[in-house]
């Protein structure tokens, strides 16, 4: 079975503070899955990269909106889609390729490459000019005792 | 996050507490260049034990102390990082050219001259 | 001064077990103020004050969306709105009396009363038929050693 | 939340662990009507220190926890209830109804018969 049993949505500006508000908040909801605390890292890290990504290159010098969404399944599944209507990105291959940043020193190139590994499945799907949106979804175990 | 160093037997340890993300990372970077300057024949060490997040903007704050080392006597190791930070630092494949400890090395108290391996280099 | 710093809103559905994803997420984003742990658990009640109205009045036997938007003010201000499109409010200044109830036996009828004295103004609006608009606002204390 | 009970020298002693909302609720009613069933003739401790949250919900559930009382001996009292939980129930007038005490009757070991005036009542 693959039914969504809840969803939620989050939308703020693309200011540095907001990242621990958003990484905490899809920790917060992932929480009804039950999940162990490196599970639970493992998706804030996810989140993290995905929505500095949005601050530092899709809306590099201006301010503009971010949203996260999220959804849960019977099967222990999230999927969470980070949105933005930032500058887009021009090759998607290149941009996935670990250690290729546009980014300043601050910036590893590592981002997606982190995404990747600490979830199951990563798809960006982006448009120069009109954003981008990044999909990760990561199965939660089911563990002895879950309600 | 908050950074905060204090003199060991084996160095100049400076730890950083709470998230480091890359609203953070900036205070970071700029906390490791001032202390790395004032202590700049000392080893360095930066502990990151006390972290309780850590995304792919810590691999820069790393990577840039590392280019801080003054040379004479100063050496910079990373010592107590979380499991998933060090698997952020693994991918990143820093963990070749940064040293990675467990732990602070365990030196004896100062008076003993003999053995200090770790702070011998930064007599002067 | 009284500019608005920093926004978010996040929407979710009304189910029980995300009343404990929104006041996080509202604690997440109240922490930009730098609130005591005090203040904190206040924001956290009265969010899931209204919440839990929402689920347990609004959509009584329905399943519907509830919205919490939250704006931070540059003297230290938090404001938020908890907004549904439920069964409304037939008379507001009857429901906020303390022990006015209109639920059952796990109700106390003192909501309002705990949003009301936990937060330091508390605007009701409601329409029924068409929905409930609870707006909230806390001034944090600017404290020694604050950013 | 977690639930739990144990029994100690004043009496069964029920705690709650985590965060108590609407949506907790429910089943915090129903393991204090269960255990106060299990232990109907002695005194019964709620204990509120492992609350890391909780709203007006927790009213109804004290409330009920009363009117569970089944006579003979059992008898209810709050204990160690956290600060911003005790405005709640000080704002609801039930702390003159119920017994909030801050911290568990420290008695002697059950050895020592003459003084158990907590577990008085519930020698049967
Ligand atoms: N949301 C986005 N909008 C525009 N460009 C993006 C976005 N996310 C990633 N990119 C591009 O992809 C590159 C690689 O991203 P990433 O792997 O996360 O590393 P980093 O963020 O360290 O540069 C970025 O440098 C940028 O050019
Ligand atoms: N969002 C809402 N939609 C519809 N009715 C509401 C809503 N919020 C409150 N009410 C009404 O106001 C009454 C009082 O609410 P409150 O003071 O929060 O106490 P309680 O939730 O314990 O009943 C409720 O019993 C209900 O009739």
């Amino acid at each position: 079975m693959h039914s969504e049993i809840n969803q939620m949505s989050i939308k703020f500006q693309s200011r540095s503070n907001n990242e621990a508000f958003a990484r905490q908040a899809v920790a917060a909801f992932a929480a009804q899955l039950d999940p162990t605390i490196e599970e639970i890292n493992d998706i804030k890290t996810a989140v993290s990269e995905a929505v500095t990504n949005c601050i530092v290159h899709a809306y590099r010098d201006t301010l503009g909106y971010i949203t996260v969404a999220a959804k849960l399944y019977d099967d222990g599944e999230i999927q969470i889609v980070v949105r933005d209507k930032g500058c887009g990105i021009a090759d998607i291959q290149q941009a996935r390729q670990p250690m290729f940043t546009t980014g300043d020193a601050g910036r590893s190139g590592m981002g997606f490459t982190i995404m990747e590994s600490f979830m199951d499945r990563l798809r960006v799907r982006s448009r120069e000019g009109v954003g981008t949106q990044v999909t990760m979804t990561k199965r939660i175990a089911a563990r002895l005792g879950q309600k | 996050m908050k950074c905060s160093h204090k003199r060991e037997n084996c160095g100049i340890v400076i730890r950083f507490n709470g998230e480091l993300g890359h609203h953070e990372a900036a205070q970071c970077v700029e906390y490791l260049e001032k202390t790395m300057t004032l202590y700049a024949t000392e080893p360095i060490f930066l502990d990151l034990s006390g972290l309780t997040f850590m995304d792919s903007s810590g691999i820069a704050v790393v990577l840039g102390a590392q280019r801080n080392v003054l040379g004479a006597g100063q050496t910079f190791t990373v010592v107590g990082t979380p499991p998933t930070a060090m698997r952020i630092f693994q991918a990143s494949g820093i963990v070749r050219r940064i040293q990675f400890i467990p732990e602070l090395p365990h030196l004896p108290e100062p008076e003993d001259e003999e053995e200090e391996p770790c702070t011998a280099k930064s007599t002067r």
